[in-house]
């Protein structure tokens, strides 16, 4: 794809992000969560990344240390080439209007106790985004832009349901002109037809305002109809990165593989070649050694049990992080 | 389609702006008419407040009128209430009395709400080694049990009712402050703080505004509860003489009084007490019905 | 063969009264299960399939929740008016039920041998001691690796996974002639519900029961059931097998619903939605429940409410007036109003 | 287990440390010259000097702590102002009558307190419920001072069924155990109360349920455990306020308890008096806490995880 040739929007590059458990007693060693643990890729202009993956495997931390929600362990963050792990919190605040999150929870991401007006209002105003005469005019043509009622404006968020909580939370991130939007499991807490019109206003905003998203969730069947590209994560690391198609059509580490045939689908031929994964995941406070999917994976060898496997590229536009990447690609899946 | 949208709804939304508030404003009416215990809390809570302030219109006689011929005299036609020892009449001394009883609960809460509000939101809020220090701090205040705190403050600072409201304040904090941080720990982690972070919002912007507002409702509960216990401790103290100081008609003072002649007058003792009780009640009622009203799950 | 009918529901209704006024949650539903089968209830959040499986066992928090009609049909007896011993012998004996939540579902202070040999115990006369090995066998059955040591464990000392593997051995404890699974995989991962359903699969092959599947997700659905109802605010819309439905939904719910969700095989451009809002349960209105939001919608939807019937001699069902005699009659009338 | 107690025991010596500061405060906080009042009033400027000399009063405030704190630990409390005897001494006398008062009194809080709760827990909203539930309410609001004197007049006054006051006989003990029980026994009534309607809403009562247990298995087996997890902390804490209360109910009983001892010693500003009771008294508290804390964590074992 010709993305490839631009110059990233957002550069991730060894990002590590640990969080330190409480110490069950003064003698005790420290124990960390390792949530993501060493994770790079690029984000280019006008593309859908996608970051899947099961509850635990860091997808949603990588968001938020992204936006320096949770002050990453280690590593660094470029925006348009410049850093921004390395700004200050006053530096950092000016240059949010930047990149804007949308969240999972419509009933946890709107103040209860703001209108929508002062809620659109207020991030205007701390992003000095226009002048307060012309705000008023902007704000019902957000309204507008996202399909809600300008009287709505007055309300308080508890009126409202929620798939329309989800628009005012995609009015209040377009409101600052964002160039990169990270939507946080964005459709997930919605119903199917709720969630259809959200993915729709979605891809029309993308296409009409040139906007760059990072889209992180865990329902493969979403990802793959609004993605350009995916990354998907296991227990805090990057398995596979991979243009949609390839992806979708050549899953080659056993792990996506499983993944994709776990989906329950209402189409009759998807139906017989299961891989049911054995146990759980394991914790990411002792994450297992070489490759953290060897304790779970049919395939492993004894290799898989010491040494890492390195992320690598299969083709130019497909990277998997497996050492038997090529033999089972040319295997049928089981 | 967006410049039609700018042209024509001013007259609607100033409609939507009005339509929101009699909303509001209906349901808080709603939760008051249906909760009957916050309603009959409030009506007591209402009529104290009226003696407080119409005291001298009420009083038949002057609260620190002595007249020996009188004392001790049980509740009459004239007396009300009866007359003490120095045969001033009760009731008016009660009336009068109801200033300093409630006065010093009142500031005494707003006193240590004041400051445990801080202390919880920056602890809630900045968490690590800031929650750590308030922690303790918290810790050592509540390490003193019930009313010892209170008392050793007074010991340093000397007897009298201006004491005795820091004392009782200060008692205050920890309590204010365990809860305010509870909750703030709890609202910081919603969607819509980030949301606000991600917006360039800096933390006293998102404390004042966003954290604050919503951790009022069990700021609300927990200060009419702690009005309650306020005054009972405030009360308690001038019992010991420790507060109000004769001839002031506090009701402790004046129950502290009355023991003394709990044989031979025992309705010296009665009435001071079920004032406050009643008082009390008062704010429990309302405290318990704001709570069931505000957030059921703070059913603590 | 037509297989033996094991539970029939018949106009059930539960309302709600609150304050706000009266919610029919659940409004008249239908539906029939046979012996050995897997009926799925599917539906949006609110359209009152959650109330529904409470209410076969009548597990309504009451107040302010009350069965106000309908029959409940196990083998012919009617749970909506059984004695509470009765029904206490039909709950975790002949019909019994797991949640969406392994994480509360299950007693945090007890272990989870003893909350298993519990329910043994209770319907079964076992002693103690043959009770906590039935238990310990049960946990077995599920897969719980190490089932002896287990079973002495808390919960909060297991997974989610395997919270909703003891959760199925308790159900399954006393050999149910009905299942009711109330969303059992919403809250896990893929990779587990995968895992959860093969094991329920497995164990149905086994025991003979029949399952009552109650899921938003259409996916698990197809993967899992033989019948489908799809309930719309607090009725059953169409009621068929589960291929035909997937096949050619029949009512223009239905249809939406299939329609807007994303194909993981394919590339789509735009998914297709369905506009409006569910009525709200406290004022539904007269007639077809849908109508507001349905394309094809006529006068005769909105005047009048249709019923679920079968349509032309076969075994589906559904509640449209499309696939009525009245919809060519509506259409000229139509016609005669509007030209 | 025994991990636990040492982290718990570790945790409370910066709060006892603290106790300390605080307690070494208030004779720093105190308008005047410390040394002028240890001396007591009319003492000459030279007997100040030789106090101020002996006791280290014009060493540096932190070095005074320490010093203080070492005292402390060494069961050095100081003299009395008054009679010039070690604190300690005096404590030593009056804190087993407090104790004695206490522990009946959490008694009669413990198994009112559960037993009403229960009662009313069991069946919410019945009539037997809501009774129960005004009286406890009316328990919370009634001043103990005042309760204690109606009490007093009902049955010592007019009926004299029971002494008026003092500490001589077991019958001198019912009255202010009962005045201070009752308060008590108000709050963990209805603690246990919301803490049952809480439990009856979760889940897992709903899975009893559809195993088809009996109601009463429901209550008591799975959710009356449940509920009582917190009420463990409450009735903790109950001890606490139970303390400080003493000091009230002692002086309207006429009982020479730690409580009198420190308001008696306020009066007579005998400050290294009110130091030592006060220590004493909060000591005793974070201990019981502590216990309190090892019940809770024996009968909850997911504390740690938290």
């Amino acid at each position: 794809m010709s993305v490839m040739e631009k110059e990233p929007i957002l550069e991730v590059n060894h990002l590590k992000q640990y969080f330190p458990l409480k110490k069950e007693s003064l003698f005790s060693p420290k124990q960390t969560v390792k949530a993501v643990d060493d994770i790079s890729f690029k984000l280019y202009p006008g593309e859908t990344l996608s970051i899947v993956g099961e509850s635990g495997c860091g997808k949603s931390t990588t968001g938020r240390s992204i936006l320096r929600l949770d002050e990453p362990t280690e590593g660094e963050v470029l925006f348009n080439g410049a850093s921004m792990t390395s700004l200050s919190k006053k530096e950092l605040r000016e240059m949010r209007g930047d990149i804007q999150v949308i969240f999972q929870d419509p009933y946890a991401s709107l103040n209860p106790r703001q209108t929508i007006r002062k809620m659109l209002q207020e991030a205007m105003t701390i992003q000095n985004v226009m002048p307060k005469k012309q705000m008023e005019a902007r704000m019902l043509e957000l309204m507008s832009l996202v399909g809600l009622r300008p009287e709505y404006l007055e309300r308080y968020p508890h009126e409202f349901s929620g798939g329309q909580r989800q628009r005012i939370g995609i009015a209040r991130a377009l409101c600052v002109n964002p160039k990169v939007i990270i939507c946080d499991e964005a459709v997930s807490a919605l119903d199917v037809s709720i969630q259809a019109q959200i993915i729709n206003l979605l891809k029309r905003m993308q296409r009409d305002l040139d906007l760059t998203f990072l889209f992180i969730s865990h329902d493969l069947s979403v990802v793959r109809h609004i993605s350009d590209r995916v990354i998907v994560m296991y227990l805090g690391s990057i398995v596979e990165i991979a243009d949609k198609d390839s992806l979708f059509d050549r899953p080659s580490h056993p792990y996506t593989r499983a993944l994709l045939s776990a989906i329950p689908s209402t189409d009759e031929q998807q139906k017989k070649t299961r891989i049911i994964l054995k146990g759980d995941v394991p914790s990411p406070i002792n994450p297992p050694t070489g490759c953290r999917f060897h304790t779970r994976c049919p395939f492993a060898t004894d290799l898989c049990k010491t040494d890492v496997p390195e992320l690598r590229a299969l083709t130019p536009t497909h990277k998997v992080a497996c050492h038997y990447a090529e033999t089972l690609l040319s295997s049928p899946p089981v | 389609m967006a410049s039609k949208a700018t042209v024509s709804p001013n007259v609607d939304l100033a409609k939507a702006r009005q339509h929101t508030r009699r909303e509001r404003w209906q349901s808080f009416r709603r939760v008051m008419t249906q909760n009957k215990a916050a309603m009959a809390g409030a009506i007591i809570i209402a009529a104290y407040f009226l003696i407080m302030l119409v005291a001298p219109v009420l009083a038949p006689y002057d609260p620190f009128e002595i007249s020996l011929e009188d004392k001790l005299t049980p509740p009459s036609a004239d007396h009300w209430m009866g007359t003490d020892d120095k045969g001033r009449d009760i009731l008016s001394r009660i009336l009068y009395g109801s200033r300093l009883s409630i006065g010093v609960g009142v500031a005494s809460v707003a006193f240590g709400a004041f400051f445990g509000i801080i202390l919880g939101l920056i602890a809630g809020y900045y968490g690590k080694w800031v929650d750590t220090i308030v922690s303790r701090l918290l810790d050592v205040m509540l390490a003193f049990p019930g009313i010892l705190l209170a008392l050793a403050i007074i010991s340093a600072l000397g007897p009298g009712l201006v004491n005795v409201t820091i004392a009782v304040g200060v008692f205050s904090i920890p309590l204010f402050a365990r809860i305010v941080r509870g909750s703030t720990m709890e609202v910081k982690q919603l969607e819509y703080i980030d949301a606000i972070r991600t917006l360039g919002a800096n933390d006293f912007t998102i404390i004042v505004k966003h954290i604050f507002p919503n951790v009022l409702s069990p700021i609300i509960v927990q200060g009419s509860m702690r009005l309650a216990t306020a005054i009972l401790s405030a009360a308690g103290l001038s019992f010991l003489g420790l507060g109000a100081q004769p001839p002031s008609p506090e009701w402790g003072a004046m129950l502290a009084n009355g023991r003394d002649f709990l044989f031979s007058a025992p309705y010296m003792a009665i009435f001071p007490g079920m004032m406050i009780s009643v008082l009390v009640l008062g704010f429990n009622l309302f405290g318990d019905g704001l709570r069931d009203a505000l957030d059921p799950k703070l059913k603590k | 063969m037509e297989p033996e009918v094991v539970l029939q529901v018949k106009n059930l209704k539960t309302y709600f009264t609150t304050s706000k006024g009266t919610a029919k949650a659940v409004d008249g539903v239908d539906f029939t299960l046979h012996k050995g089968e897997t009926l799925g209830i599917v539906g949006e959040s609110g359209c009152g399939k959650s109330m529904t499986s409470l209410s076969l066992l009548r597990l309504i928090p009451s107040p302010p929740g009350k069965i106000v009609d309908g029959e409940i049909l196990l083998n012919n007896k009617d749970i909506v008016t059984m004695k509470e011993d009765e029904l206490r012998k039909v709950r975790g004996n002949q019909i019994s039920m797991i949640f969406q939540e392994p994480m509360t579902s299950l007693n945090p202070i007890i272990p989870v041998g003893e909350q298993i040999a519990e329910t043994v115990r209770l319907h079964q006369r076992l002693s103690r001691k043959a009770a906590w090995q039935k238990a310990v066998d049960l946990l077995e059955l599920v897969g719980l690796p190490s089932p002896e040591k287990r079973a002495k464990q808390e919960p909060f000392q297991l997974s989610g996974g395997m919270r909703q593997r003891v959760m199925i051995a308790m159900a399954l404890a006393c050999t149910p002639e009905v299942l009711i699974a109330d969303e059992p995989t919403t809250a896990l991962d893929v990779t587990i519900q995968a895992q959860i359903l093969e094991l329920m699969k497995d164990l149905q092959k086994q025991i003979g029961m029949s399952i009552i599947f109650i899921t938003h997700d259409l996916g698990v659905v197809s993967e899992v059931c033989d019948q489908v109802a799809v309930m719309y605010a607090g009725q059953v819309v169409e009621h068929r097998s589960a291929r035909d439905l997937f096949n050619s939904p029949l009512h223009p719910y239905t249809q939406g619903l299939l329609a807007s969700l994303p194909k993981i095989h394919e590339n789509q451009e735009e998914l297709q939605t369905i506009e409006g809002a569910v009525p709200s349960p406290y004022d539904y209105p007269a007639g077809c429940r849908f109508a507001d939001r349905c394309q094809h919608a006529r006068a005769i939807c909105r005047a009048e409410a249709p019923v679920l019937e079968a349509v032309g001699g076969t075994e589906s069902k559904v509640r449209c007036f499309m696939y009525t005699e009245k919809w060519e009659t509506a259409a000229e009338e139509e016609e005669v109003l509007c030209p | 287990m025994f991990l636990f107690i040492v982290k718990r025991l570790v945790q409370i010596v910066p709060v006892i440390l603290g106790v300390t500061l605080v307690v070494f405060l208030i004779m720093q906080m105190v308008p005047g010259d410390p040394a002028a009042i240890l001396a007591g009033e009319g003492a000459s400027q030279e007997t100040i000097e030789q106090y101020r000399e002996d006791l280290g009063l014009n060493r540096p405030v932190l070095q005074q702590y320490v010093s203080y704190v070492g005292n402390v630990f060494q069961g050095d409390l100081g003299n009395s102002l008054k009679n010039k005897q070690p604190v300690l001494d005096e404590i030593m006398l009056r804190l087993p009558i407090t104790m004695e008062l206490a522990f009946y009194s959490i008694l009669i809080t413990i198994v009112l307190g559960l037993g009403a709760g229960i009662i009313s827990a069991v069946k919410p909203y019945s009539i037997r419920d809501v009774s129960v539930m005004v009286i406890a309410l009316l328990g919370i609001s009634l001043p103990s001072f005042w309760l204690g004197l109606l009490l007093m007049y009902v049955f010592s006054v007019k009926l004299h069924w029971l002494p008026v006051a003092g500490w001589d006989g077991p019958l001198n003990i019912i009255l202010p155990a009962v005045t201070l029980g009752l308060g008590g026994a108000a709050i963990v009534a209805r603690m246990t109360r919301s803490s049952m309607l809480d439990v009856i809403g979760q889940d897992y009562i709903r899975t009893a349920r559809a195993k088809g247990l009996k109601e009463h298995f429901v209550i008591y087996k799975h959710a009356l455990r449940n509920a009582l997890i917190p009420v463990i902390t409450v009735v903790g804490l109950q001890f606490g306020s139970l303390l400080g209360g003493t000091v009230l109910i002692e002086s309207v009983f006429a009982i020479n308890g730690l409580g009198r001892m420190i308001v008696d010693a306020i009066r007579t500003r005998d400050l290294p008096m009110v130091q030592g009771g006060v220590l004493v008294a909060s000591l005793v508290f974070v201990f019981v806490n502590l216990l309190v804390d090892v019940l809770y964590r024996a009968v909850n074992k997911r504390i740690d995880l938290n």
